[in-house]
């Protein structure tokens, strides 16, 4: 019921989730080790930029097109490419469809 | 050569309307381009049902000594085509009326400009 | 730009000629090849449907749930620009 | 419209009517049908509609009651198919074929002359498809033309 | 004969007439009361899916069922339309009807203020129709038909928000392809007629010789199908639509999709069943030479689909892209198990690719339901505008959480189960493609983390201060698909052996499928 069979492999999720809750124990019980000595609402829970004022949201929110900064200009050439793969022209979308009718007709035409 | 003169027109009418739907930048001519592929189509279809010399599958004061099935053409096509002509009408007024709001909305009716969703 | 138009040039003459290939293998205009379904239409559309028109025995009867369809995608057309010429509150 | 075309769309408006109201009710016998009828009707509504203009037209009729009509004639249709459901246990049953009531002789085979009382649900199919393409294609002409008349367009 | 046996011997056209009937009721359900109209909606579609149910524990246990419309019994030649609902069909059935039913629940809070509500829902039990016809017809042009359907209501819904110029623009595109590749769909139904004058799937792969015409069929069919349910390079149309459309039309488009996905199976597996291994030129079989096919535009949609996900900003266009990456997924699954046809892993892959359908289904409607409840409550599509909606969306960011985790094939949920069987039977055909497929995953992992960043984690933007919980229907619908991803993910054995195992079978048992027909003469 449990155990996912697939010719070469198996998977099982409860043995999974066995060895996640205990990884998750052994981590709790390492954190009770910490000191206690944590309040809320006191001077430990204030934002500490040495001594500079704590920067407003919109300073701080990195904007999603900026994520993955270094991959996008790594791989810029590919993406070039696939940009003007991806122009919005209704056309080009038949054409595409055109194209791929024919390069599987010349696949199957010539077997 | 000659009795394959009808397929042949089938094959110009779905290559004409293919072309206009991808080389013409005008968006009405591209929807006239798709009724000319589906008429290319429904040529083809009723084109498969007819019989040399047959008469329409109708009993109705049936000319004297007609002889059936022989001398009748096939119904099944005209049946489809009936239904494909219809399926033609709705999808023409669904596009013209889709059209007429994207004028509306961006002034233009050049396909190669009505593109904001790109990318 | 040019590149587009070479490529669909291209691509239209070989569709072109792989579909005059393939319309020279069907049977020749005016005479179909198997007809077994379409006799048997015209021979039994009389007693069985108790129509004198093939065609709309085969429309309303043999094939009415086609029909149904059809009358489904005229209704949807209607509905959809009914729905596209709603006037919309601002 | 002038008056020209005003006069000659009311003249020709009532022959359209009637031919297609023809072609629905013997598209049993003859060629044509309910798709066919309902274009032909239709097409003399558009003939009113292009004469008269359309604000005039959709004073008249508004289109929901024209969609209300369609509605009628889909649900018509859908439910001859299951009365063929109810009386010969099985969906799209020609169930008045042969049974000698209303529409339910069975011509001679070979060539016969045109008897109306023949041809089982399919004249009823054929009128419910006539009421549903004529409503259909009239709403779908009156409200383009209606919406591109209108102020709002420019 | 009982009324339980009646209704068993009918449903396969009650499936069909119950959500029609209601579709052309509704407008004059909708006079009556709002809430009359959507509680109408939701009840037509439980008795639909009641229907479905009693069919499918018919046929899961008896084997295919026929009905035919007309006539009592089969006689040669097949001149009606019959329904043949086998189990491939029946699981299907079963996904569109989850989704429906899911989709309504979603649109009764999320579309509320909207005008347009009855022509709205209408056109959903049309395209809810269409998807059904298409999974249990047992007729070629009766599928066109369907096909036909679904182009021409999914079309004037995704124009739902005529306002935006970008829907009508997504709405144009979306009727121009589909309705060419419906016409080439009807240009190969024409040929199969030609040829063998038959128009009903079983016989027509009964007589089906690989002629040069039944060629440019298959390819014609496999072409304007696959363009249809997204496969890429024509896969451009499915990111506008489904970013342009309302979230709650999304699952009933995606639904028209997997239909028309699952009628590349149909011709593949059943029309072409018997001449698949039938040896071209070079003593190719056929099903070698339609598998790889099939296996190199399914890399392309996964990469393609992963890497365009990877730039976008707009939400809603961003999962868009991930769903051509999870359709290209399923079609790996499939060529995998064409073009190594007979051998063990080949059943293995078709079992992962039956199974994605249904994961992929539940994951992306999942990640859209979570969009769109974030374009309800920010009314902002792109990820640049929004930050730091966890504190006020508790449940929707652990909806999002379960959904992303679910799409990159992260265990124990339902997208690892599809994934493992994909990456455990395309690994003996090929270790390359199995490793392009885990990279895809990867990708689609980092994608969904950066949406979390943006949207869920970072700063509280000052306008976003006041923004409030999704609604509670929108969270049931979202909490329904979530449940459903964690018990795949959890019990994946349960709808293994019960629906995916059958379904599979009867795909590659193309002679059953036949003799039901062709026996019965």
């Amino acid at each position: 019921m449990f155990t996912l069979e697939s010719g070469s492999g198996f998977w099982n999720p409860i043995l999974w989730i066995l060895v996640f809750v205990i990884i998750f124990l052994l981590f709790y019980g390492i954190r009770g080790f910490g000191k206690s000595a944590y309040k809320k609402g006191t001077e430990q829970t204030k934002v500490f930029l040495s001594g500079n004022k704590e920067p407003s949201p919109e300073e701080m929110h990195v904007k999603a097109s900026n994520l993955y900064w270094g991959f996008t200009t790594s791989m810029k050439s590919l993406y070039s490419v696939l940009r003007n793969m991806h122009t919005g022209n209704t056309s080009d979308y038949i054409l595409w469809f055109v194209l791929v009718l024919v390069v599987l007709f010349l696949i199957l035409g010539v077997m | 050569m000659i009795e394959y003169l009808p397929f042949i027109a089938v094959v110009a009418m779905i290559l004409i309307g293919l072309y206009a739907v991808v080389f013409r930048r005008n968006l009405i001519k591209m929807v006239i381009g798709i009724s000319i592929i589906e008429s290319g189509v429904n040529l083809f279809l009723i084109m498969l049902g007819y019989r040399e010399g047959g008469v329409a599958p109708i009993f109705t004061s049936l000319p004297s000594g007609t002889t059936y099935p022989g001398e009748m053409v096939l119904p099944v096509p005209q049946a489809l085509t009936l239904t494909s002509i219809v399926i033609g009408v709705a999808v023409l007024a669904l596009m013209l009326s889709l059209v007429m709001h994207i004028y509306r909305k961006y002034g233009t009716l050049d396909v190669q400009k009505i593109r904001r969703l790109k990318e | 730009m040019e590149k587009r138009m070479v490529t669909g040039i291209l691509v239209f003459s070989l569709l072109a000629v792989f579909f005059f290939f393939s319309i020279f293998q069907l049977h020749p205009f005016g005479e179909p090849g198997q007809v077994q379904m379409d006799d048997y239409i015209i021979t039994h559309t009389q007693n069985e449907t108790g129509t004198n028109n093939g065609v709309t025995s085969v429309v309303f009867d043999y094939r009415g749930f086609d029909t149904l369809g059809e009358a489904t995608i005229l209704f949807s057309a209607v509905a959809g620009v009914l729905l596209i010429f709603r006037r919309v509150r601002h | 419209m002038t008056k020209i075309v005003r006069t000659t769309a009311n003249i020709l408006f009532p022959f359209t009517l009637i031919f297609g109201l023809y072609v629905i009710a013997h598209g049993h016998l003859t060629p044509g049908g309910g798709f066919q009828g309902g274009a032909i009707v239709a097409s003399g509504c558009a003939l009113l509609l292009v004469a008269y203009g359309s604000p005039w037209m959709f004073n008249c009729i508004k289109d929901t009651r024209l969609a209300t009509f369609e509605s009628l004639g889909a649900i018509g249709f859908i439910t001859i198919a299951f009365l063929g459901l109810v009386f010969s246990a099985v969906f799209f049953g020609n169930f008045l074929t042969g049974s000698g009531s209303l529409f339910g002789t069975t011509p001679a085979t070979g060539s016969t002359l045109s008897d109306f009382n023949t041809g089982g649900v399919l004249p009823l199919m054929n009128f419910a498809v006539g009421v549903k393409v004529i409503a259909g294609l009239f709403v779908i002409v009156l409200v383009m033309a209606y919406a591109s008349s209108s102020k709002e367009w420019d | 004969m009982t009324i339980l046996e009646a209704l068993l011997q009918h449903s396969p056209a009650l499936i069909i007439a119950t959500p029609l009937l209601s579709a052309f009721l509704l407008p004059l359900v909708s006079r009556i009361h709002a809430k009359v109209r959507d509680v109408f909606a939701l009840v037509m579609l439980g008795v639909t899916s009641c229907f479905v149910g009693l069919l499918a524990s018919d046929v899961l246990s008896h084997g295919p069922r026929i009905y035919i419309f007309g006539a009592q019994n089969l006689h040669v030649p097949l001149v009606r339309i019959l329904f043949e609902v086998d189990s491939m069909g029946i699981f299907m059935a079963l996904i569109t009807m989850m989704l429906a039913i899911i989709a309504v629940i979603y649109s009764w809070s999320f579309l509320h203020q909207e005008d347009g509500l009855d022509k709205y829902y209408t056109l959903l039990l049309l395209v809810v129709t269409s998807a059904l016809g298409m999974e249990l017809t047992g007729d070629i042009f009766n599928f066109f038909v369907f096909l036909e359907i679904s182009c021409i209501a999914s079309c004037a819904l995704i124009a739902f928000w005529v306002t935006e110029g970008e829907a009508l623009e997504a709405a144009f595109k979306y009727i121009v392809v589909s309705s060419v590749g419906a016409l080439f769909v009807l240009f190969a139904i024409g040929i199969f007629y030609a040829q063998y004058n038959a128009l009903n799937i079983a016989t027509l792969a009964h007589l089906l010789q690989f002629t040069f015409l039944d060629k440019i069929a298959l390819v014609i069919l496999l072409v304007s199908l696959g363009m249809k349910a997204g496969l890429a390079p024509m896969h451009m149309w499915l990111p506008d639509s489904y970013g342009r459309a309302p979230p709650s039309i999304v699952l009933i488009i995606m639904s028209a999709t997997l239909a028309s996905f699952y009628g590349i199976l149909r011709v593949v597996f059943t029309v072409y069943g018997n001449v698949l291994t039938t040896s071209l030129r070079f003593s190719l079989p056929v099903h070698v030479v339609i598998g790889w096919i099939l296996i190199a535009l399914a890399i392309v949609s996964i990469l393609i689909g992963v890497i365009m996900a990877l730039i976008q900003t707009d939400l809603l266009r961003l999962i868009g892209y991930a769903a051509v990456a999870e359709i290209g997924y399923m079609f790996l699954a499939i060529g995998t198990s064409i073009a190594a046809l007979g051998t063990s892993y080949a059943t293995v892959a078709l079992h992962g690719g039956v199974l994605h359908i249904l994961n992929d289904a539940i994951d992306i409607g999942l990640l859209f339901l979570v969009a769109g409840a974030i374009y309800y409550v920010t009314k902002k599509r792109s990820l640049d505008d929004i930050s730091g909606l966890a504190r006020n969306m508790k449940f929707t960011t652990v909806f999002f959480l379960i959904g992303l985790l679910a799409v990159a094939g992260m265990p124990p949920l339902n997208g690892f189960t599809s994934k493992f069987l994909i990456y455990e039977s395309v690994y003996q055909l090929n270790p390359i493609l199995s490793i392009i497929a885990l990279l895809g995953s990867i990708l689609l992992l980092a994608v969904f983390i950066k949406v979390l960043y943006a949207a869920f984690l970072g700063p509280e933007l000052p306008e976003l201060q006041d923004v409030k919980e999704a609604p509670k229907s929108m969270l049931l619908a979202m909490g329904l698909l979530a449940g459903f991803a964690i018990c795949i993910g959890l019990f994946p054995n349960l709808l293994l052996d019960t629906l995916v195992k059958p379904a599979a079978s009867a795909l590659m048992d193309h002679a059953q499928y036949i003799s039901m027909v062709i026996g019965g003469l």
